[in-house]
């Protein structure tokens, strides 16, 4: 495919002075595809301490109304920084497979 | 002219896989030119670099929006393959071409560099390695040449650039196998 | 209340801007600009005016407070000249980028080096690459009256674009002659409140100042341009509606030509060299002399239509230009030269006035001396 | 709604293009999560720029404004001009640069804003180079680090000059508050975010954000790097509020340089002798902040 | 020794510094031209080359540590991009005023806003008017070559101006294709060293950056003006000298004329997209469609003679202008057209390329078309 | 030969167009004595590069550069890195500029030769405003003081903000030499300038310098003035070096700021409750140099 | 269209001399511009600044080459008046005009400003004071219409503007007599 | 006399950068023409301390080789700092003449 034709179907929708008027709009992004490594809670294990929660720098770790902390793949990149700070070693991880 | 496309993650080399191949190319005597994908891109987002190769002189500067050669160096990053390929496309897979779903017309390869690199340089160093792939199976560049190639581009790093070679030989072997 | 006084061109500027109630004032000295900052510091500091000044530690910083002040949607000013507008420069075109209707008064001043603090256009005709809306003005009356138009023209909705207003240092900043003073309500009905589309509000949270990739930075440089041509039909319609509240008007906004009926000579000047040049042409026509005056109040959008129109009966025009570019003459006289590139007007560039060097009515005969024998432009020293 | 007392919501959405693990996107997400939603952001060009804003896709939650790399500080003078003339008093702004923008390019705009009196915060996100453009030395290069533009060379090892002391020489300007963060305390950051938003007047906090490209750390070590870096007393924790000095927090034993120093790729080219340099420097400017601790270290009030 | 290696662009123009033996070295990185300072330093921090690097705090002081330098009399070097060209804007004339030969690479990259970090001529466009020699690059070799025969155009007595060597970031900086790398020794003979007249020396002392009053001013700019209009004929006589040592030349050293002899129609384009149009013109004369193209490799000084003389036979010619001066369309297309007024051809003007908009082979034809017709020209998208 | 101990040979010729008594000017007659002939000046525009350069004239008898107002910090920079490459190692470098140049837009510029620690003597003359342009407010003004940019106004009385602590700002660089000095003791000047010449690395001397129309002073009163600023503690004489503050000169009697303020028509419009105000800040600061005389306040060797 | 030059010394008012030149003759109904003598002059250096005064708008902006009247603030200046002037020249002198050595076609007038202004004003403020010898000795100005300019001009001085008008109307008396 | 005649009259030499190559040239220019006070030593009282030649702004105060202090008119704008400065009042000021 041609990037001009893609250019072309792109068609980015123009505001005056390049404005983004759409706050949070990178989440169409899913910089879950760069993951090499994926991150897995042990549920079982976690203390629910949030440590996971607080440094995860893309905010792809979530608290589930039953209290528990889940990762979001969509957005976990795969750092691995949760597993290294969980205190309980509740996190793994895995080479991802797409 | 040939135009190669490698595919990789930032942080991965695919940039200097393509300045390798160009200038082992050179090496063998072609013209060449490479270049990457100028983006922002940070570790682990999808970037791309290319390499021209031809017997005459290289004037040419548009970007490449049709490749002969992509070589892929992540599995994971076969979607997002979204340029033409004519000739053939290298993946760096363990995986069967066709369990891959690639549409296209190019023929489709699977070489599994990250077990040779693994083993053989103890680091998941693919981007070097997938030269030898390329040149097993295209015969555009000689072995000898990426070599050469390696040790001006990395010359000052001592062992590292041993096991690369050990790993491209390694990686054409098995490709010149398939 | 409206009355007609005699004042330093400066301060006629900075009653004028007064007058638009600006909310955020970034100032900085540089001679010979600084009275306006100073005239404006005297009615903050009476608690004359409702403004915020911001005593910034440099041009470059004035320029970015007020880009920060229009990103969060409020009128605003500054006024700078010479090296200090030079210090600008890389955040002017981001202004315009961003489509933020701002107004600049620049005194017109040499650029260094060598050092000099005189008149020249340099200042000025270096940025008329950056996306500002460019006008000049021939007399202080001019400049008082093109601020207040300046605020409407970029706030048009099809324009929003950054004015610099400019006027020459010294020959216009210093000099003490009548200027008409309108009044409040005038210019309130004539300019309404400012109301941008964009701001920084916590309410509806946007962002500024984005990165274009090659997928739509041209496109945001191409409505640019549109809105300079935008701009052309807009000063246009604000000169009239100036002219229709206040009494006055300068050519059509964009350009002006004065005794060109019978003009097969014509001579192109810009601000306040105009008034010399209406003298020696007045001179001139009365001996006979086929001679006209094309004032060219915008630099930028360059209205070339018109430019053509004024200029299609004259066998030569010679261009004044108070700037060079180094390395090929002329910069405004390459404008003209382009913009009347196939038609039967030739154009010839006379580099003046450069560094303060006095236009006076001699230089200005010797001239139109040249191009009425056919010759060559030249620095005209 | 609140995990460990700090706000759920996120202001800092993910899809950001900030590699795997970089600290200063971690440090981002935390900033805004204390100051919360009636906040303004001005940010300098680097890393956080570029990964939160390819038009038309934003991170940001709350209204942001970049204009370029060397005037942050002056953007939130217009910024705060503009709200005080619309008579909003509620509104918080937050100027960001990482070090580049603020020890380097952008100090002069930044000693002016302290100088006339803005009433604005501003964070340094340190991760002592200028990453964005690939780690390039800056003023906050760590002594003897490689970067591209102070490698470790055969006759130069790395960077000559000790970091710059950005912390005090804002305080010295005689403004109200200044502190020093890390990533490696998320709480305290917080702590210091909320506090300095309530001071009229200029502030100013220096953040320590390790970056898994420009210091050669795996992607997984961001958070163990920065808490070696306190443990050693490099990235010590204090505040100077109206010019008393305060030591937030002491390591409960004080580590050699040496065990930051290796966990590192940019300084793996050290000899013995440049270590030993470097805890000579990290121990005086230490025994300097506990001579001072609790004491008036600067005096410019009016 | 001398070899030909296949190496970036970048490394291409820090090779060729390094052979020239700056003294001094002050850097600031941005994209794309980092990679000439992250060379550089490379040399400095392993002892190859006897400079000494200065860590500056932004590209302000770059430029004015590079005129203390020149001030002290000693050969120097800095190299930037798009906003930090931009922030040098206001010293960039005080260099040139100088006199000071200085030498500085840009790695061409659209200025903001909005921000763009990819190639087109915004930066040294919006340089032109400031005194600078602008000699613009196709290829690696070519900037490798350019900053050599830089110094010597720059130094040579009768010239006495600085030179911004141009080369599109990424097409080039970032590009690995092979490079002829010269022998030291054969670049000394081609380079003599630099022995100033005037430098700041406590045996001698003088004063360096006074300020000139309106009964000079006008004059050092003048003789700036001249210095230009040497350097024309100063860059083919070096450029010849360059062929003769080292057997490469582009064209005449300002401009070359590719396939122009038979040719109705021409392209005129600036840096690495020249190369593609190569191909183009290759492919449709091929076809027997009477192309040609015109490399403008000077932008300062315009080399207006030989535009002439190569344009005497064409209809038109279509300009590609990778910067617009908003407000009044691409700046370089209203320069050509000034040069060629009065001439028979006609020109027309093509905006392409903006912040990294790729021109392709596709978008040259589409404007080979669109001159063949007669067309009028627009923004090439 | 030497009067007084001092240089005879006039470096600063006369015939340049400062105003009658002028304190700058007398400042830079002895800054250039102390200096000797091996020295290279680097000046900012102002006042003084005005007065004696009007092409084809100068009044410098060294070697002389000027560039623009906001680098002269970064031309020092180029002029030591050539002497440097040069192999010359005799040479003085003293970049001179005033309050505006020092203070405010040329702050960065200097900021980044400290931090980088270009081998210079850099010297602020401060008269306390934009003297060159009319008598505009800068970051050195004093408080209160009437200028045409903080004009004496009916609703704000002068400047509102306090003097930039500029010598403690660039001391918290960690430089080895800071001192602030005053035409009111010229040897004083003298023995500060050889002293900071003979230190390698950045160095900073603060002078101040009464201006004639700016403080609205009579020509003749120039040297009163400054004593009297001595006097009152609003110009204290002071060394910061290696870290160590060291007052040089303590007034005989404190003096009350009224009797300085009064002298000049800047602060004519003052109130007693400014005074008051001044006063009490001036006892403030002149308590933490007390305070810390003779003690450590900075430290950032490396 | 008559032109006025002001010779004094920087510091000494001779640009607003000028200016409230122009605003009185705007008073009196005419068309006026004035301006400085555009240098970096610093107190003490001279001097010069111009006014313009027509029965129609006056467009013309070079500078003044030529003046009808000349108006030497500081005798001590006499020797710097290069310009061509045409009409009368007066200066502030307790001298004769020969004795001054002015060599010119024009008339010399001499007014001891100073002294009237030490007497009313109580310093030697002869900037404004001087409008009165000129109008006198010239007619183009009202001395109501000065009176008028300077508290335009100086409106918030108080007894200052009071004791100009005094001396304006002493020096006009004084100029008449001579 | 017109400006542009004395322009050309004055024919200012041009050098290469406007560089300035006689070090100290202001002394062409006379700044006693400035004063409108002129300060005189009396030499009886004079003591020889040098704190008027140390306080003078333009160098305008010398000492003689007989070790006399005396002021160059030629340069002296009368700005009486020397006289104010005087420990023993011996400079005392008149209005000048000229
Ligand atoms: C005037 C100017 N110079 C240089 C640049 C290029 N530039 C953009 S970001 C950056 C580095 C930013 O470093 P830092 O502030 O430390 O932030 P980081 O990327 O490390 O987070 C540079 C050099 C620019 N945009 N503008
Ligand atoms: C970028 C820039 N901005 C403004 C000016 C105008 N300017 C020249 S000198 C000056 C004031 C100088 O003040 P200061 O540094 O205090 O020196 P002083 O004249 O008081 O001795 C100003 C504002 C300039 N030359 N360049
Ligand atoms: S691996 Fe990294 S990105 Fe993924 S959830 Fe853990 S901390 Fe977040
Ligand atoms: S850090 Fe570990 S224990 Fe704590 S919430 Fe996360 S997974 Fe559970
Ligand atoms: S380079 Fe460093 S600072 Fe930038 S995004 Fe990556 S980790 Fe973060
Ligand atoms: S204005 Fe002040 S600083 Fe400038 S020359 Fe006059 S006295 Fe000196
Ligand atoms: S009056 Fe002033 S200028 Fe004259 S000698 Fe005395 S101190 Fe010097
Ligand atoms: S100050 Fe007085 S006593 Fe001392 S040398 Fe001068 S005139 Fe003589
Ligand atoms: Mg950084
Ligand atoms: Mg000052």
């Amino acid at each position: 495919m041609k990037v001009k034709e893609k250019e072309k179907k792109e068609n980015i929708p123009l505001t005056c002075g390049a404005v983004i008027t759409q706050p949070g709009s990178t989440k169409k992004y899913k910089t879950g595809e760069w993951r090499t490594f994926i991150p897995i809670i042990d549920q079982e294990k976690c203390i629910k301490c949030g440590k996971c929660w607080m440094n995860c720098p893309d905010g792809a770790i979530f608290k589930t109304p039953e209290g528990k902390f889940m990762i979001n793949y969509a957005y976990c990149k795969g750092c691995l920084i949760c597993e290294k700070v969980c205190p309980v070693k509740a996190i793994s991880h895995k080479v991802e497979e797409k | 002219m040939k135009q190669v496309l490698f595919l990789g993650r930032g942080g991965q080399g695919a940039v200097t896989s393509a300045q390798i191949l160009a200038i082992a190319t050179f090496k063998d005597g072609k013209y060449s030119q490479a270049f990457p994908n100028f983006g922002v891109e940070r570790m682990g987002a999808p970037v791309r670099s290319y390499c021209r190769i031809d017997e005459k002189e290289i004037t040419l500067r548009e970007q490449v929006y049709e490749a002969n050669y992509a070589i892929i160096l992540d599995p994971t990053l076969v979607k997002q393959l979204t340029e033409k390929v004519t000739e053939l496309i290298i993946v760096n897979s363990n995986k069967k071409p066709e369990e891959l779903g690639i549409v296209t017309d190019a023929k489709v390869k699977c070489v599994d560099i990250t077990s040779i690199a693994l083993k053989v340089i103890g680091k998941p160093f693919v981007n070097i390695a997938a030269i030898g792939a390329f040149s097993a199976l295209t015969g555009e560049v000689s072995i000898n040449a990426i070599d050469e190639a390696i040790k001006q581009q990395m010359g000052h790093k001592g062992t590292l650039v041993e096991k690369n070679i050990l790993a491209i030989k390694e990686v054409y072997e098995n490709a010149k196998r398939e | 209340m409206s009355e007609k006084k005699v004042i330093s061109g400066a301060e006629g500027v900075a009653i004028a801007v007064k007058l638009c109630k600006p909310k955020v004032l970034p100032m900085y000295p540089i001679t010979p600009s600084t009275l306006v900052p100073e005239k404006l510091s005297e009615f903050v500091f009476n608690g004359e005016i409702d403004s915020k000044m911001i005593h910034v530690e440099s041009e470059h910083s004035a320029i970015s407070a007020l880009y920060g002040a229009y990103a969060t949607g409020v009128r605003s000013f500054t006024a700078t000249a010479s090296q200090g507008l030079a210090l600008m420069h890389e955040i002017l075109p981001i202004v315009s980028g961003s489509r933020f209707p701002a107004v600049m008064f620049v005194a017109n001043r040499a650029l260094s080096g060598p050092l000099s603090i005189w008149n020249d256009h340099s200042d000025s005709m270096s940025e008329r690459d950056q996306g500002w809306i460019q006008l000049h003005c021939e007399s202080n009356q001019e400049a008082f009256d093109t601020i207040i138009m300046a605020y409407r023209i970029a706030e048009s909705k099809k324009v929003l674009l950054p004015v610099m207003v400019c006027a020459d240092g010294f020959y216009l900043t210093h000099a003490y002659e009548p200027i008409q003073i309108e009044d409040q309500e005038k210019v309130d009905a004539f300019l309404p409140d400012y109301t941008p589309e964009h701001y920084l509000d916590t309410t509806n949270p946007k962002t500024f100042g984005a990165f274009a990739q090659p997928n739509s930075y041209m496109e945001f440089k191409e409505e640019e341009e549109k809105a300079m041509r935008e701009a052309i039909r807009e000063i246009i319609k604000v000169s009239k509606e100036f002219d229709k509240s206040f009494g006055r008007k300068y050519g059509n906004g964009l350009v002006e030509g004065i005794n060109l009926e019978e003009a097969e000579y014509a001579v192109l000047g810009v601000g306040s060299v105009c008034g010399t040049i209406r003298e020696v042409i007045k001179e001139l026509n009365e001996q006979g002399k086929k001679i006209g005056l094309i004032k060219l109040k915008s630099i930028r959008p360059l209205p070339v239509e018109d430019l053509k129109i004024l200029c299609k009966d004259l066998k030569i025009l010679g261009v004044i230009d108070k700037h060079a570019s180094i390395g090929f003459g002329g910069a405004l006289t390459n404008d003209i030269r382009s913009a009347l590139m196939g038609e039967k007007v030739k154009v010839e560039g006379f580099v003046a006035g450069l560094g303060g060097r006095d236009i006076n009515k001699e230089k200005i005969k010797e001239l139109i001396n040249t191009i009425m024998k056919n010759k060559e432009g030249y620095w005209l020293k | 709604m609140a995990i460990l007392g700090i706000d759920e919501k996120e202001y800092f959405a993910s899809g950001h293009r900030a590699c795997a693990g970089c600290g200063e996107a971690l440090a981002i997400r935390h900033i805004l999560k204390a100051a919360g939603p009636k906040t303004i952001i001005a940010q300098a060009t680097g890393c956080m720029e570029v990964v939160s804003t390819p038009y038309p896709e934003s991170s940001w939650e709350v209204p942001w404004v970049h204009c370029a790399f060397e005037n942050t500080a002056a953007v939130a003078s217009g910024v705060r001009a503009a709200l005080d003339a619309k008579g909003d008093k509620e509104t918080n702004i937050i100027a960001i640069g990482g070090d580049g923008a603020s020890f380097d390019i952008g100090f002069g705009s930044l000693s002016g804003a302290l100088e006339r009196g803005t009433r604005m915060l501003y964070i340094a996100t340190d991760n002592e180079a200028y990453m964005n453009t690939g780690i390039q030395r800056s003023g906050a290069t760590f002594p003897y680090a490689n970067t591209t533009t102070s490698p470790a060379g055969k006759v130069i090892p790395g960077k000559t000059q000790p970091k710059k002391p950005l912390p005090f020489i804002a305080a010295a300007h005689g403004i109200k508050y200044v502190a020093t963060a890390s990533v490696m305390n998320l709480m305290d950051l917080h702590m210091k975010v909320k506090k300095a938003l309530s001071i009229n007047g200029p502030t100013m906090i220096v953040v320590l954000v390790p970056c898994v490209p420009g210091w050669k750390i795996d992607s997984s070590s961001t958070i163990d790097v920065a808490i070696k870096a306190f443990e050693t007393s490099i990235s010590p924790l204090y505040e100077i509020e109206e010019g008393v000095l305060t030591i937030n927090q002491k390591p409960s034993e004080k580590k050699k340089v040496e065990e930051y120093l290796m966990m590192q790729g940019r300084f793996k080219h050290l000899l013995p002798e440049h270590i030993k340099k470097i805890q000579e420097y990290v121990d005086a400017r230490w025994k300097y902040l506990e001579e001072n601790n609790g004491k008036k270290v600067f005096d410019n009030l009016f």
